[in-house]
């Protein structure tokens, strides 16, 4: 037995199969590198824990609240919690958003191994191909996709280097980092290694939006990532994802800023990864692999916490938990201002209030509604950044609130 | 009838894994348990990651495994050694032990024994301060001695 | 040169003079443990730190909204900073607050080494004592004292163990754990030595109340140690601090909940305690002792933070006045709300609004000023429990504007 680790310690991968930029199938790349296919291929699994997990259940019936405060949007006619990488070009043909809404090719940007469509759009140039795909209609560029977020979304095929491929986020990060000061900003030739265990996720797990009539994945990010610079973005844009349809707002739908959220924790602070969490080392034999089942750091606690936390599983869990029910009451008393302002603002229309009333309450609901979603939308329940998540929505309730009083 | 059975099953079963860990015992030099080179602690590949960081620690120039793991006076250090040794063994055999590898709780009480045995001057007036079989515990703000800061 | 420093090492002290429980003169003490006692004196220091620190300047003068938000109470008229415990017994004799209003005996439980004036007076019982001694009227209990906060009200003269003495701590702090279960605690023989290093502390540094007209310094934890639990103690009670003079509201004055609030937060659930940030070991000769100049730990944080955080001093710096950032800023939007509270009430009488409408305001403003205080009064601005203090202001914010809401 011994004998067997201290051989397997020798022995490193083969390359049984040739892997190129176009070879978008896992289960080719699970040739070379059985460990870690055998880890994505779990992430089918769908197990619940209180606050996430992957299963995909609907948020809606949840927290009937969702449907006003998103009236007027796809989010109202479905919104799921969200699951494993291999589902993420399945769950996006079958959501209602795109069965009963005209959706862009732009959503194909983070939900699947797009990078080939792209090139081959572009004739070589894959920022064209970008704005080219972007511009379809779903169901057009639909066609030049046929797997989820894979392999070669994270991985360069010739050395397994981690990589940056996705031309929304070499902009919008190149713009945060000449914010910071730094010009010509290249994850893939600048970042360190630790950096880019964060970064490949945050290629996808951030707030975007569609620029223009183009429909051009765009992340806000030239100011900062912290809520209210991203606020003052669009104020500058002039833009909202859509009008209220009880409330005739223009308004914001943040969509899951993990990478901006965990910006502002102790976590990012302390140099720990998004991968150090959700893709623990795990000893295979002699060998070290990253755990590729992608998931709840909290179904898989031992490897994704203790190796930093001496405390005992149950006690991490507990920790995590009261962060979480925390955020999550107070997400709640959040919510409950923001359905008050927008049933103010209801009654108040059309007689009674002023339109610079009106005015100033759509403006508030707007702020509000913007901070409630940066939480809501947001995926761990405030654990990544647990002040700052009670922060942004104790100023989203102020909002909501003062909204009510500017109606009166 | 049955039980006589189930006993039978039972020794095999005790003999085989036996033999095996003492196979690993022997092949593994699990007498390097007996060593004090730090080196031969980390012939389980097992330990190469406490060895590695030990190198990096800021007492790999003061302390070697053994002047913090075992007990200093001769008896209990042999005991220890002779315990954890075959509990290795047989843990690394079955390969059925948590991880990431944890102090246990008794260990770690032999740990501070060490801290206090070589730093007794330094720490006599904050052990004095202390109610009766309630020292200070070394590792609550100590615990990156011998290894690093955990991350 | 090594001989002389291992001779000094090795007698840990010499009992030069006898201590008795009597014995409160920290000067005595100090023959015997000179190098406590040189960190005890140097408590006299005054050094400012961002949010805290040693200098007693007036917090009224530096947050104006304050002398609103007290209107009618003796803090109104005077609040400082705190500061070493040397000043403890001056400080209460200098404020405005004793100098220009009636105040019991009760108060010097805190500020002075009373046990003796308490045993003394209750003929050994120091309960009777400690009861007799609060109904007095201060300037009369102040001459059975001479001695601020100093070594025999942490230590036992005939063992220096750590000890708890304090009347309404054993009170309280039992009916704390008989909520929790327990029957009979006692700190003294049930506590471990890492507990008593906070529970010595909570003696003083603990949110307390004058029960009934003998004054009596209670501390409100029978229902648990959270803000909402010391809420509904204050309800069953039926208890006021005062009738704010604005608007009429009942409400409650919190004074310094370092404990409760330290009980919410990540330190104290991983068994960091008071003792180890606010008196950290320091080196002297060859000798490690507690430094005794018990101060903000950011004067210090080589040792008060560096052994446990494997960070450079500044950058420990930088993620305590983050979290403090983060709190102000949350405060101050706080407490904009609860004068605009106060300012509606105000304008609300007598006419306008209905007496019901009224009643309910008013409760709100106590909702809301016993959460604003809890933060406000607390003296790690959020430090202690980072999240749980963002939680406590969102919904401070959220009763102080549904107070605006209530008397349209
Ligand atoms: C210190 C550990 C840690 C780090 C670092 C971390 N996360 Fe998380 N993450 C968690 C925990 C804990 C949860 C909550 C899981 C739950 O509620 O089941 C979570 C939840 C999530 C979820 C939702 C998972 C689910 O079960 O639905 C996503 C997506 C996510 N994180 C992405 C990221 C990204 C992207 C980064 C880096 C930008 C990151 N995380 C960094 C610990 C971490
Ligand atoms: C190319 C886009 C993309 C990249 C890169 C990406 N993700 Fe995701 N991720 C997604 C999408 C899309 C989903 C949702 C899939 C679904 O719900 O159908 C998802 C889901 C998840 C989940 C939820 C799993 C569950 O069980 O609920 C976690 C956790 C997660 N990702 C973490 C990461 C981490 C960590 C990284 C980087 C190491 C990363 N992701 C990189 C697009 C991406
Ligand atoms: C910037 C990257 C990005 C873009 C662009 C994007 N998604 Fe996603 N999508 C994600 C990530 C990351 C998740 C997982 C986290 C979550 O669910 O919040 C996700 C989850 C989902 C889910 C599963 C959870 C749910 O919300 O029901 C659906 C369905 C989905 N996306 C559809 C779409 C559609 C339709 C579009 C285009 C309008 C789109 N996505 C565009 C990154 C993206
Ligand atoms: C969501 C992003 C993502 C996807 C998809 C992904 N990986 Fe990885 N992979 C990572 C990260 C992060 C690491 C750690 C790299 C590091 O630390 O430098 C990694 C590491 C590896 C390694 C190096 C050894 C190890 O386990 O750390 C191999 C080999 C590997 N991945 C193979 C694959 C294969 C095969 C697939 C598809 C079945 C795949 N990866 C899909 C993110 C991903
Ligand atoms: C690679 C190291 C690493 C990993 C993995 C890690 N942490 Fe941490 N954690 C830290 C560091 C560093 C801090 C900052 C405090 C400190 O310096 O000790 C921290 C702080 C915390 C805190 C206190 C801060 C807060 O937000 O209240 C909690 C709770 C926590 N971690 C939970 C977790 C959980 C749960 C997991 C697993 C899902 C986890 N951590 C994984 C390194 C890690
Ligand atoms: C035969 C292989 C092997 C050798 C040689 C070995 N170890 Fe281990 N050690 C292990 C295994 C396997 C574990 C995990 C067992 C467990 O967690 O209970 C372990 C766990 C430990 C632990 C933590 C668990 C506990 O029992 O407290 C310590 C401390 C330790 N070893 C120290 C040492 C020292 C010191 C030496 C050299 C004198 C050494 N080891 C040599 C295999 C070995
Ligand atoms: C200066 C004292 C010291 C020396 C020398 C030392 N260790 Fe340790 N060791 C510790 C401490 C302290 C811990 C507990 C760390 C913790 O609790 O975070 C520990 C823990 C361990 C563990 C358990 C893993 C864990 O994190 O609990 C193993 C295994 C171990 N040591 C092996 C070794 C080996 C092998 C060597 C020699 C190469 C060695 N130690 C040298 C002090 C030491
Ligand atoms: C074999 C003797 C020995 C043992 C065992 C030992 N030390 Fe040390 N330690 C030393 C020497 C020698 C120094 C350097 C001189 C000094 O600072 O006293 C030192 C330095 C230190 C220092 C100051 C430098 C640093 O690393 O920060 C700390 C703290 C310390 N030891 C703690 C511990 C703790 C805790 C343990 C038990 C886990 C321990 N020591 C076990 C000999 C030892
Ligand atoms: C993990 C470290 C830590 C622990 C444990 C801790 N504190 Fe603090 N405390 C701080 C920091 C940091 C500050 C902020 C100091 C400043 O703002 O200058 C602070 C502030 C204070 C202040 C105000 C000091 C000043 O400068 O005005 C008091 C009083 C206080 N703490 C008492 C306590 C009590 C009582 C306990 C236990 C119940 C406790 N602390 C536990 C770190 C700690
Ligand atoms: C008998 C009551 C009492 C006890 C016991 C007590 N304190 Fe205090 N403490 C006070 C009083 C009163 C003040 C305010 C003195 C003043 O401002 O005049 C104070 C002030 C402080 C300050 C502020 C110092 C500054 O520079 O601003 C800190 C920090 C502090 N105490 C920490 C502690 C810690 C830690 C303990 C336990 C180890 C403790 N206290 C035990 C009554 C007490
Ligand atoms: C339960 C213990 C306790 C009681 C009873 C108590 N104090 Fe204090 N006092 C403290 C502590 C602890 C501090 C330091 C923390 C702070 O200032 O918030 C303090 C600080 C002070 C200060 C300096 C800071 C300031 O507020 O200006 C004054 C003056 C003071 N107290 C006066 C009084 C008076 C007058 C009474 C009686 C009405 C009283 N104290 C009753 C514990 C107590
Ligand atoms: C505010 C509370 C407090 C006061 C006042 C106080 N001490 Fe201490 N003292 C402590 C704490 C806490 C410890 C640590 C005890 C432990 O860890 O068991 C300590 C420890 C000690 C020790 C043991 C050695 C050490 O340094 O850890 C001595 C001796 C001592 N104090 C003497 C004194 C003297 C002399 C005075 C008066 C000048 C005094 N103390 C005042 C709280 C206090
Ligand atoms: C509550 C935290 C804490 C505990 C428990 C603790 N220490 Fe320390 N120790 C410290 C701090 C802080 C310093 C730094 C003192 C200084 O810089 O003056 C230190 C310094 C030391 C040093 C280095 C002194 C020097 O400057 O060379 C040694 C050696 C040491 N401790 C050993 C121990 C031992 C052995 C124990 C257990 C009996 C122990 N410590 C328990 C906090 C602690
Ligand atoms: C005796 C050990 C110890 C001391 C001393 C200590 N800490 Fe911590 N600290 C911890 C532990 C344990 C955690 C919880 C996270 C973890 O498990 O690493 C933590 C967490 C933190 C966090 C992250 C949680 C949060 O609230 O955001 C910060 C920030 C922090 N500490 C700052 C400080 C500062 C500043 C000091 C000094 C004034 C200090 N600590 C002193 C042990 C300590
Ligand atoms: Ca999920
Ligand atoms: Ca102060």
């Amino acid at each position: 037995n011994v004998s067997d680790r201290k051989r397997e310690a020798l022995r490193t991968h083969f390359d049984l199969v040739t892997l190129t930029e176009d070879t978008v199938d896992p289960a080719e790349w699970g040739k070379n590198f059985p460990r870690q296919y055998d880890g994505y291929r779990r992430a089918v699994d769908t197990e619940r824990t209180r606050y996430g997990g992957s299963e995909a259940f609907n948020r809606l019936d949840l927290d009937p609240r969702l449907k006003r405060i998103f009236a007027g949007h796809p989010f109202s006619l479905d919104y799921r919690e969200e699951r494993g990488h291999a589902y993420s070009l399945s769950d996006q043909d079958e959501t209602e958003r795109v069965k009963q809404r005209k959706q862009p090719g732009s959503c194909l940007h983070c939900h699947s191994s797009v990078m080939p469509a792209y090139r081959a759009q572009g004739g070589g140039d894959i920022f064209k191909g970008f704005e080219l795909v972007s511009a379809m209609p779903f169901a057009e560029g639909r066609k030049l996709v046929s797997q989820p977020v894979s392999c070669v979304d994270c991985h360069d095929p010739a050395n397994m280097q981690l990589r940056i491929t996705r031309p929304a986020f070499l902009l919008g990060f190149r713009a945060y980092k000449l914010g910071q000061g730094v010009k010509d900003y290249d994850p893939n030739t600048m970042a360190t290694r630790q950096e880019m265990r964060s970064l490949v996720c945050a290629q996808c797990h951030v707030e975007y939006y569609f620029a223009g009539d183009r429909r051009i994945v765009t992340y806000p990010w030239s100011k900062g990532l912290k809520v209210e610079e991203i606020e003052s973005y669009y104020e500058e844009a002039g833009f909202s994802d859509w009008t209220h349809a009880e409330t005739g707002a223009g308004v914001i739908k943040v969509q899951h800023p993990e990478f901006e959220l965990w910006s502002q924790g102790i976590h990012a602070r302390s140099g720990v990864a998004c991968a150090d969490c959700h893709m623990p080392y795990m000893r295979e034999g002699a060998l070290k692999v990253s755990d590729h089942h992608v998931r709840s750091p909290l179904l898989n606690i031992e490897r994704a916490c203790l190796a930093c936390h001496p405390f005992p599983a149950a006690e991490m869990r507990a920790r995590a938990e009261l962060i979480q029910d925390r955020t999550a009451r107070l997400l709640s008393r959040a919510e409950d201002a923001l359905v008050d302002l927008i049933n103010a603002i209801q009654r108040g229309q059309p007689g009674g209030s002023s339109s610079a009333q009106l005015a100033a309450a759509r403006k508030l609901q707007r702020q509000a509604q913007l901070r409630v979603d940066f939480v809501n939308a947001e995926n761990s329940m405030g654990f990544h950044a647990p002040q700052e998540a009670a922060r942004i929505l104790g100023e989203a309730i102020d909002f909501a609130r003062q909204g009510q009083l500017a109606l009166r | 009838m049955i039980l006589g059975r189930l006993h039978l099953l039972a020794g095999l079963a005790i003999g085989v894994m036996g033999g095996l860990s003492l196979f690993t015992f022997i092949y593994a030099q699990g007498f390097s348990y007996f060593s004090n080179d730090p080196a031969a602690c980390a012939n389980c590949h097992i330990m190469r990651e406490q060895f590695d960081s030990w190198l990096k620690s800021s007492h790999h120039a003061r302390a070697a495994c053994n002047d913090c793991h075992t007990p200093h006076s001769l008896i209990p250090k042999y005991w220890t050694k002779a315990e954890n040794g075959w509990n290795h063994s047989v843990k690394f055999t079955l390969q059925n032990f948590p991880e990431p590898i944890r102090i246990r709780p008794v260990n770690a009480r032999k740990l501070r024994e060490n801290c206090i045995a070589c730093h007794l001057e330094l720490t006599g007036d904050i052990l004095h301060g202390a109610t009766p079989g309630q020292q200070a515990d070394c590792l609550h703000c100590h615990s990156g001695v011998g290894h690093g800061p955990r991350r």
